[in-house]
């Protein structure tokens, strides 16, 4: 299991928990555990987030790696200038 | 639309009487083309009085200097002559714009753009000058004052155009000074300007003083109580706070993006009290 | 609405050509002349990127009809360089990355050119309030004033 | 997957932190360089759009009959010549190019026409009868949350949104952890205060432009200026209802962007007229079209508290921030609540944005979006806090900088990063000491900036002389071409005029990410060098074909492949150019190629100091001295470096004292041009100095972090903090514009 944090308005989706942990070796497996675990969290999922694992941030890539204890933060998905 | 560059005053005159309402003169055309760019002027024919002769000619007249009316501010800014008698007025055409825009924006050009904001009219108004105006029934001289009437408007006649500026003889130690207030330090239409023109006695008194303030009102205002807080006084510190106050008085603007009313009623102070240095200064030959 | 013709010098060359009478100089090297080397950043005498100088002297070409270049000396950027050559300050420009974008730099090169012609020696003030109707939003203007004074500076000196 | 666990940080370069000149540098002073409205086609035609005059009306019909019977127009389009359904994704992006039912701001585009002559376009402008239906409007970030504000898209709240939040809110983001009320029961003082800033524009010098031809067989071609010219294929295809594949675009060279060009605004209107019309359409923009309707970036209003104990210690610290986007959802609010209180290592931290809708232009991008407002407000209140215990401020700032292993206030941990040496950087810098005279004081701020990957292609091919030729699929928009070529030349060996690098266009490489987030050094570098890897790879094989050894036996060094040891044999070396000489005969041409999503890139921070003088009476701020401290990573060019950090400072500096979007009561825009829409010009300013540091990204392989967007970030709160000390007022709504300034020194308002 992975623990994730999510952003605090997230938390209306998960039961008013910011951090959750889900079933998952890659950032595919994490964002589909979240949608499936969270369906509230589903249209967010679907606009988009970026993933930061062990402090480096990720938009796409579904078969990052993800360790069990990697640190994985969802944040906002990032726009640039 | 039509382009016309004639080579006399009579012939100018003429086309313009032809056409009065949609006919424009073109000098510098700083003005203008930003106009006809956004569609505020669409006029039926444009006369450029360029190729007029005299038209780019400073000549002394009376101990006093001509202008012509397409003599750009770059070329008043190189004319000595000018430069030394009325400072403030070369000072304030060579505000307008960018470099760019002293390769073509003329005294004659800013007065009768008639706005409100126009940096050389104060200065003008503060020298006394004389606009020498051309028209169907020969030339007459009106004070630059009285060419404005409100923004946009100017009391020229059909067929009327502005064929030089005359700025007057200067006795000993008088001078003048122009200065306006922009957020940046170039490249703004004035949100205050203000121009004082001074002339002192042996002994330093200010014998007589003209003070005129623009963007504070429909058109530029001569600020006779600025001018009687002045005279008599030796420019002293009570003198110009006399002259702050007068001008923050008789200042009348309004609010628009470019300032605000109580802004601007006290800055027209500030100005003028800087101004008054600056061009009591010069008077005393100490600038 | 019938087209002027204008007999006109740029850049040296003798050169004709016809504008509808509200045409702008820069309409006319732009669209007419396809010298694009001028550019419209405002269309108002704002941004000083269509500088040209007429007679020697430094204008907006987009607050100057196409008509009015008639008997006139026009220079452009496209004169600076003579040949290969670069001017001193087109060299300067880029030996001190005095551009980002560059859409900005012909107009300040004209017009920097322009100063070096009235003031061989400027002060930085002086250069910095001689450019002030150049916008350029890149750099800050740092390394444009740099280059300007360098330029001054070995122009100088070559003198 | 990018992630490079052994960047090459302690090698010494040879190209890489030199200065050449720009490989495009003698177009850009002669003239010859071609933007994006100096491009003519055959036949070409002018196009111009119709604009609303109406902050929001509804559009009761368009009558187009009267301008298409004109003599030389040639096309008109409506939104009825768009698809009537597209992507969701693109929805907001049409309806932003062309008005449906609605005309939401002042500049909302309704029509565009195709003529023969910018005259003729002109005319048939005037032509066009549109009649509307006047809506109440609102353009305030404030007023549109009122409940009884004009609401301007019922229904398009998300579900972060509570119920009965006010219509026009769109969006609910919090982030933040620990209890920000239990931190401010530690404090000693807790300061509390609201700001306002206004909206600004990117301010490029090259209006958007495009030329678009579009044949009935579907190819069609444009040429435009942009951040991103696949994302204008992209969209443009996805708003046609025609296939990517068929559209080639061609990215001329960009008169800069900040973000603003990251979008579409002309594109699909350009092509939809190509279309109808059977000719080229040319389309630029004047600047008063610029400024009324393309994308400025939002203004905010952000309420800030933060407690701090007397040694300087921060305790808690708290933010709302309201930023209203324009008539589109999407504002910067995110990456503002993201990085508002990101310098800081805090145990107690919450930060809550709302995104807004309002009848503006739909906001854009503009270089670190959403990031300079909060840190305006942040950074102003740790200033305040610090004077009012008398403490240093940058000591402050060391006292609570995050730094590797901080629990960031967004969420992450962070690894190596550089804050600590921006700060300890301006503590020791002589600027920080000298002397202030009278009526003068002195500021400090930080910033701090996210920067990105993504999908990033670069072709890299071997000629048959030796020279080398490298595609890249980024606009260059402020000296890219250089460092690419100082990448590929370093990692090959070879001197850097060996190398020319093109901006290839949508055909002729893979998809590309938009140059935006600080990515093309970071992004393109890696693919530039990695693409160099590969082809050095096929130049050792093909050395060890010739050889008769091993391809493992072989190296590249100094340029050339080498016997990897005594073991391998011993033969010359050969050259770059030995080897592509006899490329034909020994398998055909050589490239190297790299297609990667560059994920993983660092994080960004700068502190600045500046100096200001007060007119005490008219209120103008002058700025004095002004120096730029950052992290760069590795410095590649650091000449482009240097001039990132003092644009951005520049364009800071005009957002704190006189850029403003100004609206009327009536919605319009009332300074849409370069005169009253105010950007610094050369005589307001001092030099800008800098100083780059290098903490090398471990997640490229020079070590490059972005350094684009960082720069404008601190300016905003460091000259406020310059302006409460040189005249002990507190500005806390931007622009600081002399009328607020003579105000707030005439309320003697010090501390309030």
């Amino acid at each position: 299991m992975v623990k994730v944090r999510i952003w605090g308005s997230l938390a209306a989706f998960t039961g008013d928990r910011t951090e959750v942990e889900v079933e998952a070796g890659n950032l595919r497996e994490l964002l589909d555990g979240l949608a499936a675990d969270f369906p509230g969290l589903r249209p967010q999922l679907d606009r988009g987030v970026s993933v930061a694992i062990d402090g480096r941030v990720y938009n796409d890539s579904w078969f990052t790696p993800i360790e069990p204890d990697s640190e994985v933060v969802l944040l906002s998905r990032l726009k640039g200038g | 639309m039509r382009y016309e560059a004639p080579q006399t005053v009579e012939s100018a005159v003429s086309i313009l009487s032809a056409t009065p309402a949609g006919c424009h003169v073109l000098a510098g055309g700083t003005d203008l083309l930003v106009r006809m760019r956004a569609g505020m002027s669409e006029p039926e024919v444009i006369v450029d009085i360029k190729r007029i002769a005299g038209m780019h000619e400073i000549s002394a007249e009376e101990g006093g200097w001509r202008i012509g009316a397409a003599v750009c501010g770059a070329e008043l800014g190189e004319h000595e002559g000018v430069c030394a008698a009325w400072p403030g007025v070369v000072e304030a055409l060579e505000l307008i714009g960018s470099t760019q825009v002293q390769g073509r924006a003329t005294l004659a050009g800013n007065l009768c753009n008639a706005s409100p904001a126009a940096d050389s009219v104060p200065a003008m108004v503060a020298a006394g000058a004389v606009a020498r105006v051309a028209g169907p029934d020969g030339t007459r001289d009106v004070a630059v004052q009285d060419v404005p009437t409100d923004p946009g408007k100017t009391s020229l006649g059909r067929g009327e155009f502005v064929t030089s500026i005359f700025l007057p003889a200067r006795p000993e130690r008088a001078s003048d000074a122009y200065l306006r207030f922009i957020p940046r330090t170039e490249m703004d239409i004035a949100v205050v300007g203000c121009g004082v023109n001074l002339e002192l006695d042996a002994d330093g008194t200010c014998t007589q003083a003209r003070v005129a303030l623009g963007a504070v009102g429909p058109k530029v205002i001569l600020v006779e109580d600025a001018a009687a807080a002045l005279a008599g006084s030796a420019l002293d510190d009570a003198a110009l706070e006399r002259l702050a106050a007068a001008c923050s008085q008789a200042a009348s603007p309004i609010d628009d993006k470019r300032g605000t009313v109580a802004f601007r009623k006290h800055v027209a102070g500030v100005l003028a009290r800087r101004a008054a240095i600056i061009a009591r200064d010069r008077a005393r030959g100490e600038a | 609405m019938s087209n002027i013709h204008v007999t006109t010098t740029i850049n040296g060359d003798s050169v004709e050509y016809l504008c509808a009478p509200e045409e702008t100089l820069l309409d006319v090297l732009r669209d007419r002349l396809g010298m694009t080397g001028s550019k419209e950043g405002c269309g108002t005498g704002d941004c000083g990127a269509c500088s040209v100088t007429v007679d020697g002297r430094l204008v907006c070409s987009c607050l100057m009809l196409g008509a009015e270049a008639e008997g006139r000396e026009i220079a452009t950027i496209e004169g600076m360089a003579a040949g290969e050559v670069l001017h001193p300050l087109q060299r300067k420009f880029l030996e001190h990355a005095a551009l980002q974008c560059g859409i900005c730099t012909p107009g300040i090169l004209v017009a920097a050119k322009a100063l070096l012609e009235k003031n061989p020696d400027p002060s930085e003030e002086e250069t910095r309030y001689w450019l002030a109707g150049n916008l350029c939003r890149c750099t800050g203007y740092d390394k444009v004033i740099r280059a300007v004074m360098d330029a001054a500076a070995e122009m100088r000196e070559a003198s | 997957m990018a992630l490079d666990k052994n960047p090459e940080t302690a090698r010494s370069f040879k190209l890489v932190g030199t200065r050449p000149l720009r490989p495009d540098g003698i177009d850009k002073v002669t003239g010859r360089a071609r933007f994006g409205a100096d491009m003519s086609a055959p036949g070409m035609l002018v196009g111009r759009v119709l604009r609303s005059p109406h902050a929001h009306a509804r559009i009761v019909s368009i009558d187009t009959s009267r301008a298409e019977a004109l003599q030389g127009v040639k096309a008109i389009v409506t939104r009825a010549d768009f698809p009537a359904e597209v992507p969701e994704a693109v929805a907001d992006i049409l309806d932003n190019c062309m008005a449906g039912r609605t005309a939401f701001y002042d500049g909302h585009a309704v029509a565009a026409v195709a003529a023969s002559s910018a005259a003729v376009a002109r005319k048939a402008l005037k032509l066009i009868e549109v009649t509307y239906e006047i809506l109440p409007h609102v353009t305030d970030v404030d007023a549109a949350m009122r409940p009884d504000a004009p609401v301007l898209h019922p229904g398009r709240a998300d579900e972060s949104v509570p119920e009965g939040t006010p219509g026009n809110v769109i969006s609910r983001v919090q982030y933040g952890h620990g209890d920000p009320e239990t931190g401010f029961a530690e404090a000693d003082r807790v300061v509390e205060r609201s700001f306002r800033t206004a909206a600004t524009h990117q301010g490029y010098i090259e209006p958007h432009a495009c030329l678009a031809t579009m044949g009935a067989d579907g190819q069609a071609d444009l040429w435009c200026c942009t951040q991103g010219h696949y994302m204008v294929r992209g969209t443009c295809a996805a708003i046609l209802g025609i296939e990517a594949g068929q559209l080639r675009v061609t990215a001329s060279e960009i008169g800069g962007g900040f973000g603003g060009k990251t979008t579409v605004f002309l594109e699909p209107v350009a092509l939809a007229l190509a279309r109808k019309a059977g000719r080229p359409v040319k389309m630029v923009m004047s600047r008063e079209e610029v400024l009324r309707a393309s994308g400025p970036t939002a203004s905010t209003s952000i309420d800030v508290k933060i407690g701090m104990t007397k040694d300087g210690r921060i305790t808690g610290a708290a933010a709302e921030l309201r930023y209203q986007g324009g008539a589109y959802p999407g504002s910067p609010v995110e990456m503002g609540t993201m990085s508002a209180f990101a310098p800081y290592d805090l145990k107690n931290v919450r930060t809550v944005g709302w995104d807004v809708v309002t009848n503006r232009p739909k906001q854009a991008a503009y270089r670190a979006p959403g990031a300079p407002m909060a840190a305006f407000a942040v950074e102003s209140v740790v200033d305040e806090l610090a004077r009012g215990f008398g403490l240093d401020p940058l000591d402050v700032r060391l006292k609570n900088a995050a730094r590797e292993g901080t629990r960031s206030s967004y969420g992450p941990t962070f690894p190596a990063i550089g804050l600590e040496a921006t700060l300890r950087a301006a503590k020791d810098h002589p600027h920080w000491s000298a002397p202030l005279g009278e009526g003068q004081g002195r500021g400090v701020a930080c910033g701090f900036w996210f920067n990105f990957g993504g999908d990033t292609c670069v072709s890299l091919n071997v000629n048959p002389d030796g020279t080398v030729s490298l595609s890249e699929g980024n606009p260059d928009i402020g000296g890219s071409r250089a460092s690419m070529t100082m990448m590929a030349a370093e990692e090959l060996g070879i001197p850097y005029e060996q190398v020319r690098t093109v901006i290839a266009d949508t055909a002729s490489l893979g998809q590309n990410e938009v140059t935006d987030g600080s990515r093309v050094t970071f992004a393109v570098g890696l693919a530039t060098i990695e693409a160099a890897r590969a082809a050095k790879r096929v130049m050792c094989e093909r050395a060890a074909m010739v050889w008769g050894i091993d391809p493992e036996a072989v190296i590249w060094e100094d340029g050339a492949a080498k016997p990897a040891g005594p073991n391998a044999g011993k033969f010359e070396p050969m050259t770059l150019a030995d080897i592509a000489a006899i490329a034909s005969n020994t398998g055909g041409p050589i490239a190297g190629h790299h297609e990667v999503n560059a994920e993983g890139a660092g994080v960004s921070f700068g502190t600045h100091i500046v100096d200001t003088e007060i007119d005490r009476d008219t209120g103008a701020v002058k700025i004095l001295r002004y120096t730029v401290f950052q992290d760069a990573g590795c410095a590649v060019h650091p000449a482009y470096v240097e001039g990132q950090f003092q644009g951005g400072a520049v364009q800071g500096i005009g957002w704190a004292l006189n850029e403003e979007y100004i609206y009327g009561e009536d919605g319009v825009l009332q300074n849409p041009g370069f005169l009253d829409y105010r950007v610094p010009v050369a005589s307001d300013l001092p030099m800008i100095d800098t100083m780059i540091l290098e903490i090398p990204n471990p997640g490229h392989p020079y070590g490059v972090r972005g350094v684009g967007e960082t720069p404008i970030v601190p300016p905003l709160a460091a000259i406020a903090n310059s302006v409460a000390d040189a005249a002990g007022i507190r500005m806390t709504d931007l622009p600081m514009s002399p009328p607020k300034v003579l105000a707030a020194l005439q309320a003697g308002a010090a501390g309030n």
